[in-house]
């Protein structure tokens, strides 16, 4: 019985929690039409965004795709900022333009939500770049899917990447789909690990449903990348509860395989590994569940009462304004 | 009690079919169990409760379409609600994307001053131009109402007169001839119903006076003197407009442009092919004679199609007739760019009280339509009962 | 000019007068005995043009009170042989 | 005033921003060890080394992500696509990333980028390598396009551009390197406006880049006939000077525009629709457009003589301007 230390355990098992709620929320939003568009959720995926996250600082950056509620969550961006966003808020983190896929944060490095399958790999590329030009000890953390495997922009990136040693991080969440595609139908070598061999990268896979484990894999490879190691690859094998997105009829997979990978539910898991290690009481839990329904309950409130971006500024920030210059 | 409303299941759903619910009335549901199976467009999707509770009861049937956001289920909520439960919104809060719908400022009503461009170049469009050449209108005399003083076919073919049967249409074969005139009508009175803000008055008035009059001049006169009563009625609105000039002239851009002179335009009907009005220029000058000659002569050369481009471009008022096509009271509508028209029915027999007598008098209804940009009920009203005032002295006209 | 002129000879000259104040009507389809004011939508302008051609045509003097006599072809065609074999007594 | 080619005003632009700002660096294919395919980074090399001139894999999506990235992270990159042909490949991270991030966050992030491209045909190249897409790039908010023909725009708009907050796009054409000019480095070169290269009254001739040379002969031997042409070269397309090109046009009355793209959809056909509604009461006549003939151009010397416009085309289109335009 491997102990947990308390106060650590209980934070994980809080935004995990955090997480959960915030996207059964969405759902519920969207089917009121409060959230319009495109909305994927990250329920299920939980224990990547809350093992990993926090092992960059700061000054590190961010780059992710368009499933990254949870992500931002834990990077710090304030709820209330995301549901506003979600609702097209000019209170929200983009004020309103990006949505659910687009989530910015400057004052973290939190270079969004892009929704281009691959589209980030050479941008957290660039940013490790401009790292290792000016000689600064940051690491670029770049989010993506196992579709993006399959763009030829994840083998450029790789590629670059490792002939440059640049400090990135290229973190693959395979939650097995790419959207309605299977992995071993649309890949020929699954082992999405494997395939930073062809770049010399190091690489490696990990339970993605096990929030510590994510968390040391991801602790060891931010700290390697750190020294100058160059990129270094890891693929979090996890799995999304829900559709991929709202909605979807799930026509791809089993509900046989879902109900399996649930009986692997992270936060079931982690819970159930406090209790044993006795760390755990019924008292904590309703603790969490209320501090975050209170949360969710404030930030919905929020976005409520946002105003909509005036519709003069519609055009405001497509330049960068003169007297911005140095 | 919450209500479980039709969800929202793809950003452009508007309804939903329920195949089969997944639970019944009395069942417990917890929150974010499966309760039902909705059919999008799209595909079959499994719909679950947002809320933990008895069901209360269930309000759609299972074949039936329902809108998104209706109510579907009633659901007596139990158990510790988690934090602050936001109250259910009755129905689904389809906030209409504001952000779409642009608030344009008013634009400023101040007229744009007419821009000449630096060689005083005519700001026609060349198909406008083009149009001025086939109908023999000057573009120079035509004042435009397009951007900034642009001149455009409108005002070519408002120059033109409502109807332009004139030789330029010789071309044309007589139905295609007819088509072209029914659609010029069409555009000047589409044009005058859209721009113009017509008020009507009318009144009755006695012509025993004028009929008699004319009665006994036409004994006197030849027969290729004789005086129609239309003639009398046309000079009564000229010299009235004297006296309420904003009556006789044009809207032009965005101003009224009072007219110097009177050449009231008379409505002439070219049976088959529509309606005509060419002017008899400066009406009011002419005595009664002189009036009926000119009156004949225009209305034989509309009928022959032989009028003079002139005749159609100025009129700065038009009266129509329908007396003879039995109707009592014409409410018309104004030829653009004028701002007014005068109406006349039949003339009929009336009880009229005279002095407190009953008596038989002659009488026609005598109507005004006119632009409210330019004038107002009181000063129309003062025309009508001006030209009663003339039509009392007929000698006089 | 002989006053005397056959029916057939003023019916006709009638219709061809007719004809110039309505140029475009039919006149092989009015019925004679109908007024004609209504078949070919003849105006009080035109009526008084007719009466005018008629006048110059026949040399008779048409007070308006006879008016009503002349509103059909029949009507017309009785009337100015009654005015000109009158005329001839 | 100095006399140099069109390919030596480039490389001192760009060796005068690497001396001058250590943030600046050059990233592109052959840039280095090669000296750049059109030889504009000769020695570059050597003078600054391998961080700041760096030779990339044949990767444009992602050199050009990474330039994205690398401006994001604090750099002030140059990157080179070798030819506007291969810029294709990069459109994705142009349109998605470079051209949408400060727009789409809400004003947070600005991407100081230069992308600098050839662009052109009339090297028997034949037809995958003699493409002229500016105009589709100049159809897109949030990045600049400028498109300069003289020695010294060649220069000065490259220094200029290195002060904007937002990506600029330089279309060289690839026929103007070898070409000799006047440099006058004093004057004060703009990106936003258009430039009278020859002062007229009958007819306005707006062309860009490669073809302005192609017009100003045209010009010349039109002025022989007693035609008096007005030559307007746009130098940049976004942001289009619609004042100066409207100007000219209410002066003459009549306008021919010369673009090297296929005639339809090109930019020619923008300016066209600029001219109809700004100038339409003062025109005697339709505005017309000579373009490249609809067809890949061909490898053939007269085929591709006969495809693109030239001196007699633009003469013979301004005799048909002035025709119609009765």
């Amino acid at each position: 019985m491997t102990d947990i230390d308390r106060t650590h355990g209980l934070w994980l098992l809080h935004h995990m929690m955090r997480i959960r709620r915030f996207e059964e929320k969405c759902a519920e939003l969207y089917s009121l039409g409060k959230i319009r568009g495109f909305l994927h959720l990250y329920i299920g995926e939980e224990a990547v965004a809350v093992g990993a996250m926090p092992t960059f600082t700061l000054d590190d950056a961010i780059v992710a795709t368009y499933r990254e509620h949870g992500h931002s969550l834990v990077r710090g961006t304030p709820m209330r900022r995301l549901m506003a966003e979600l609702y097209g808020k000019a209170t929200g983190c983009a004020r309103g333009r990006g949505g659910s896929m687009h989530f910015f944060d400057a004052s973290r490095r939190f270079y969004g939500g892009l929704a281009i399958v691959g589209g980030g790999l050479p941008v957290a590329v660039g940013l490790a770049l401009a790292d290792k030009l000016q000689n600064r000890p940051r690491v670029t953390a770049c989010f993506f899917g196992d579709g993006a495997v399959a763009e030829g922009e994840f083998h450029e990136s790789l590629n670059l990447a490792a002939l440059w040693k640049l400090p990135v991080l290229f973190l693959c969440e395979n939650n097995l789909y790419a959207m309605g595609t299977a992995l071993q139908r649309h890949q020929s070598q699954t082992d999405i690990a494997r395939k930073a061999d062809a770049y010399a990268i190091p690489a490696e896979a990990v339970d993605g449903m096990d929030v510590r484990a994510v968390e040391s894999a991801t602790k060891k490879a931010v700290d390697l990348v750190r020294q100058g190691g160059g990129p270094y690859l890891i693929e979090y094998r996890t799995y999304r509860f829900r559709a991929h997105s709202m909605y979807d009829a799930e026509l791809y997979r089993s509900k046989q395989e879902v109900s399996q990978w649930k009986q692997r539910d992270p936060i079931a898991m982690f819970e159930r590994q406090l209790r044993e290690a006795g760390v755990l009481s019924e008292g904590d839990l309703q603790t969490i569940e209320s501090t975050v329904g209170d949360e969710i309950a404030d930030a919905e409130a929020f976005a409520e009462a946002g105003m909509w971006e005036p519709l003069e500024d519609l055009t405001k920030d497509v330049y960068t304004p003169a007297k911005q210059t140095d | 009690m919450a209500e479980f409303l039709m969800p929202i299941l793809g950003s452009d759903m508007t309804e939903g079919k329920l195949v089969e619910w997944k639970k019944k009335a009395g069942d417990r549901v917890k929150k974010g169990e499966i309760i039902a199976e909705v059919d999008t467009e799209k595909a079959t999707i499994e719909i679950e409760s947002f809320q933990t509770g008895i069901i209360e009861q269930l309000i759609a049937k299972p074949g039936d379409t329902v809108p998104v956001g209706a109510v579907m289920a009633v659901i007596r909520e139990e158990g510790k609600p988690s934090g602050l439960l936001p109250e259910v919104q009755p129905q689904v809060h389809l906030e209409p994307d504001r952000a779409a719908k642009p608030t344009r400022p008013a634009a400023p009503l101040t007229p744009p001053a007419p821009r000449m461009s630096e060689s005083a170049r005519l700001r026609i469009s060349p198909s406008a131009r083009q149009l001025a050449a086939e109908l023999g209108v000057d573009p120079s005399t035509v004042q435009g109402t397009g951007a900034d003083g642009a001149i455009t076919r409108q005002d070519i073919e408002a120059a033109a007169g409502p109807v332009l049967p004139s030789s330029a249409e010789a071309a044309g074969t007589a139905i295609d001839r007819q088509a072209r005139i029914r659609q010029t009508i069409a555009a000047a009175m589409a044009r005058s119903k859209r721009e113009i803000p017509h008020y009507y008055l009318s009144t009755t008035i006695d012509l025993s006076r004028a009929m008699t009059w004319l009665t006994e001049q036409n004994l006197k006169r030849p027969v290729t003197d004789r005086l129609l009563s239309g003639v009398l009625l046309i000079k009564a609105v000229a010299l009235a407009l004297r006296e309420v000039p904003e009556l006789n002239g044009f809207w032009k851009g965005h101003a009224a442009a009072q007219s110097p002179d009177i050449h009231v335009g008379v409505a002439v009907s070219l049976r088959q092919t529509g309606l005509v009005a060419p002017a008899i220029h400066h009406t009011d000058k002419h005595p009664l004679g002189d009036l009926m000659k000119r009156f004949q002569e225009v209305v034989k050369r509309a009928r022959a199609g032989t009028l003079r481009s002139s005749e159609f471009s100025d009129p700065t008022i038009t009266v129509t007739s329908l007396g003879e096509q039995g109707v009592e009271t014409v409410f018309g509508v104004i030829y653009p760019p004028q701002v007014a028209l005068v109406g006349f029915g039949k003339i009929v027999e009336r009880p009229w009280v005279v002095d407190g007598q009953m008596v038989a008098r002659p009488v026609i209804t005598a109507t005004l339509s006119a632009d409210h940009r330019v004038t107002d009920g009181h000063r129309g009203g003062l025309f009508l009962s001006v030209v009663d005032r003339l039509l009392q002295e007929p000698g006089a006209l | 000019m002989t006053r005397s002129r056959p029916t057939s000879e003023i019916k006709q000259t009638v219709l061809t007068l007719l004809g110039e104040i309505a140029p475009e009507a039919d006149l092989t389809t009015i019925r004679p005995d109908r007024s004609f004011r209504d078949q070919l939508d003849i105006d009080s302008m035109d009526f008084l043009n007719f009466i005018v051609a008629v006048h110059n045509e026949f040399h008779v003097e048409v007070p308006e009170s006879d008016y009503a006599q002349l509103v059909s072809i029949d009507g017309c065609v009785g009337y100015l042989e009654r005015k000109l074999s009158h005329s001839q007594g | 005033m100095a006399k140099m080619t069109y390919r030596d005003a480039v490389r001192a632009g760009m060796r005068e921003a690497l001396v001058n700002n250590p943030l600046v660096f050059l990233m592109g294919e052959d840039v280095g060890r090669y000296g750049g395919t059109y030889a504009c980074s000769k020695g570059f090399l050597e003078e600054f080394g391998p961080e700041r001139i760096r030779d990339t894999p044949l990767s444009e999506s992602t050199f050009v992500g990474a330039g994205i990235g690398a401006a994001l992270g604090g750099m002030r990159p140059i990157v080179e696509v070798m030819t506007v042909n291969f810029s294709l490949l990069a459109l994705d991270q142009i349109v998605n990333n470079a051209a949408t991030m400060r727009h789409m966050s809400g004003g947070q992030f600005s991407v100081p980028l230069i992308v600098r491209i050839a662009t052109g045909a009339g090297r028997q190249v034949a037809a995958q390598h003699s493409h002229s897409f500016e105009g589709w790039y100049a159809h897109i908010p949030g990045i600049k396009v400028l498109t300069p023909a003289t020695v010294t725009d060649a220069r000065g708009m490259l220094l200029t551009a290195l002060k904007e907050p937002d990506p600029v796009f330089i279309f060289e054409h690839a026929y103007l390197y070898s070409m000799d000019g006047e440099l006058d480095e004093a004057l004060s070169v703009d990106i936003s406006t258009a430039a009278v290269r020859r002062r007229g009254n009958d007819v306005s001739l707006i062309t860009f880049g490669g073809s302005l040379w192609k017009s100003l002969q045209a010009a010349n031997g039109l002025a022989e006939e007693g035609i008096d042409a007005e030559v307007i070269d746009l130098r940049v397309l976004r942001p289009l000077d619609v004042a100066t090109l409207l100007g000219s046009v209410k002066k003459t009355h009549r306008a021919l525009i010369i673009d090297e793209a296929w005639r339809t959809g090109s930019f020619a056909a923008e300016v066209s629709a600029q001219i109809m509604e700004g100038a339409f009461y003062d025109l005697d006549g339709p505005v017309s457009r000579l373009c490249s003939a609809e067809v890949p151009i061909p490898y053939a010397k007269h085929l591709e003589d006969a495809a693109l416009p030239n001196v007699e085309g633009i003469m013979k289109a301004v005799h048909d301007v002035l025709r119609k335009g009765t």
